[in-house]
Parts: structure tokens; C-alpha cells; sequence
């Protein structure tokens, strides 16, 4: 599984690779866990208008994953 | 037509292009997008490459319907700009004015909140991320209303 | 600037040189409006020299007072003009993005309505004056309520 | 005194030049002088959207004028 991070939350993660747990199966699951490992990613995680994106498409945190998807957390947009 | 790159552009000669050998055109509304000076020292600009240019074409099939245009332009910088570049570039040509202008603002809106670009600003004082703004959220949300 | 000319001009070229050493810009927005093809052969457009670019010129100060634009440019074209020929150009420069496409808006409709110019179409079926629409008068008055 | 017309007006005048009589005063008078000289000319110029120029100034019907003046009479304007 290939975890994205962007905005804000790319410093925050630094570029530090995780490895969830088999058991979860969907996003809000897996950004709950993300949360847990760390309070200043929870605390980013968990701003207004974080968005996830699953395989380029914005899905919601009840969308079950699958191993081989890609996800993305996203901070805020600010195009334009 | 959507296009994203690290490279810098030149808008007009882009315009040029974009309106070359069209026929029965009547407006060519644009807006260019700069860094501005000041405090700026430098802008960055992040993106998802393959998700933001599907979402910039989604935008701008989005503009070309509701406004019956004949075509839209955005180019879109990442990477690192300094004051004076232009940062993004969109452009409408429709049959009549109204269109035209009613779609880059439309194009402008719903740039800043949906295209997948994270925005870094560098001053003396440091480095700072910028999201969008309440407003923002409420220009893009009014053409929901329409 | 106004400007009032027969020459035809090249509206990206005019843009640079509008843009072209400006310091803290963050938004450029600008209108071409072109002459449309289709049963047009030509467009004839008289004005009124001096009274004329007098007008421009009063209609662009009221958009720089009223939007805090760092600049505003208009170009229009007088004579004879054929089928894919910029008839007028009008461009606002400002901090920020919501102004300058506002004024830009703004510029048009005063243009369409306030200033000294009279259109003549020559299609084959001959030759016929072109007068504003309620349209156009609408859109002009609505300025007046904000 | 220089008496112009604009737009569709101009086309109707075509390129005749008025003697107005001496007692006429202001812009009104002289507008219903010219529209009684000519029953398509009046109609041109009591058309909706007629506006007279005094010196290159919008001006109201009930404006005096002097021989020096010039003045405008101008079909609807369409610019942009």
C-alpha cells in the first residue's frame, strides 16, 4: 500500500513509511490509526478540510482499501 | 486544455495560441495569476501529479458545459516561483462576453478549492503553508447555488 | 490608458507591455472582444474624436477609483474591421484576483453603453446599425445598485 | 455653429448642413427645429436613447447653446 501525504501533513510525516495493521479495512480506520501513532499527525489528520484521496479519487473515510491502492492524505487545497 | 509543469510560461504568448485560427469567436475573457512581491520572497507549489491535471481537465469540461464555451485554457505552475511569474493562467472563448468572463471567474473559484495544489510561502521570516480562506470556500460554493 | 485607434493591434502584445515592469501584481484580468464570423463580412465602427477617448478615459478612472486597481488599460478599435479582428481590449491590474475580474466585467458594460461609438454590420443581405439591448442596459444599470 | 450627428442619425442627415434661425436657444428648440424639417430626421432624433452632446458633454434638452458651440445629436452608442 502506497500512503501519500500532502500540504501540511507532508512535514508533518516527513517522509516516515508506515505499516498498518492487516485488520483495518477502510480509510477512516486507517487515518484513525495514523492519528494514534503520533499527536501531531492526529492533530493535522483531523483538521477542516482534510480531504482523502483514494487511487486519485476523493473518497469518503467509510471506503473500504485494498493493499495494492494508493492513498492520500491532503491537506487543504490552495490552488490557483 | 489543461496543463501543469514546473516551467515557467508566457501568458500571452499561451493566449495567442489558445485563440490562433478560431472561428466565429467573439470574447476572450482571461486572468493571470502572479506572484505578488512584497514579504514574498518565494512561492511553492505542490501538486499530485496525474490526480491534479484529471481534476484541472474536470474543471475546465465543467466551465466549457454550464457556459456553453467553445474553449477553456488553464495552465497551472508547481515547483518553486518568485515574485512577478505567473503562477496559473485561465482563459474562456465563447460566442459573446458574458460567457466568457462568467467562466474564468468560474474557472478561478473552483481552482483555488478543488485543484490538488498546496501552496508554501517563503519570507525573512520564514516559511509558511497557505490554505484557503472562508471566502474562498464561499465563491466556490456560491455557483452552487445558481 | 485609453486608447482609440483604426489600426488593428495585437491584444497580447498590448497586455505585456501593460504588465511589463509592474511591481507586487498578483492578478491581471483582461477582455478581447473580437468580431464574430458567420454572415458578418465586416464591422464599422464610428466614434466621436476627442469626446470619445474622453469617455474611455473617465469610465477606466471610475473602475481604478472603485476597485482599487493598480491600473486599468482599454484599447478600441474605429473603421472597418473584418471577421476575427480584436475590436476592443480592456485589462485591470490589482492586488488581488476578485477586483480585477470584476472591473473587467465592469469596463465592458460601461463600454457597451456610455461610450461614443456606433456599429454598423455589412452582411450580404446588406448593411444595418447595431444598437444596444435592454440587455445591455441592464447590465450597465446594475452597477448602479451596488 | 457645428452640428454633428452620430450612428444612424448621420446616415439620415447625411452630410446636409442646418441654418437654424437666430432665436432659437437651447438644445431642445434646436432638436425640434431639426425634426420638423425632415419627417425621418424627427423620427431618428425622437427615437428612444437619443442623447445630445454640448461641447463634447452630454447635455439636457432644456441647455442653452451659442453660435459657437458644437453640438452633437447622437443615436444610441454601442461600443465594446
Amino acid at each position: 500500500m502506497n500512503i501519500l501525504f500532502f500540504g501540511r501533513l507532508k512535514d508533518i510525516a516527513r517522509g516516515r513509511t508506515f505499516a498498518p495493521p492487516v485488520h483495518l479495512r477502510t480509510l477512516g480506520e486507517l487515518r484513525d490509526w495514523l492519528a494514534a501513532s503520533d499527536d501531531l499527525l492526529g492533530d493535522a489528520l483531523r483538521a477542516k478540510g482534510v480531504k482523502i484521496a483514494l487511487n486519485q479519487e476523493i473518497a469518503d473515510p467509510s471506503r473500504a482499501y485494498s493493499p495494492s491502492d494508493e492513498i492520500a492524505f491532503m491537506s487543504p487545497l490552495s490552488g490557483g | 486544455m489543461a496543463r501543469v509543469q514546473a516551467e515557467p510560461f508566457d501568458p500571452n504568448a499561451e493566449l495567442a495560441a489558445f485563440a490562433r485560427g478560431r472561428e466565429n469567436v467573439g470574447a476572450l475573457a482571461s486572468f493571470v495569476g502572479l506572484v505578488r512581491g512584497g514579504d514574498t520572497q518565494a512561492l511553492h507549489l505542490d501538486h499530485y501529479p496525474g490526480f491534479t491535471e484529471r481534476e484541472i481537465a474536470r474543471i475546465e469540461e465543467a466551465a466549457v458545459d454550464r457556459f456553453g464555451l467553445m474553449d477553456a485554457l488553464v495552465i497551472h505552475r508547481h515547483g518553486t516561483m518568485r515574485p512577478g511569474e505567473p503562477i496559473v493562467l485561465a482563459a474562456a472563448l465563447a460566442a459573446h462576453r458574458k460567457p466568457a468572463l462568467l467562466a474564468v471567474d468560474f474557472l478561478m473559484d473552483y481552482l483555488k478549492t478543488d485543484a490538488p495544489f498546496w501552496k508554501r510561502e517563503t519570507s525573512a521570516a520564514g516559511s509558511t503553508w497557505i490554505e484557503p480562506t472562508d471566502a474562498d470556500r464561499a465563491a466556490r460554493q456560491a455557483w452552487e447555488k445558481d
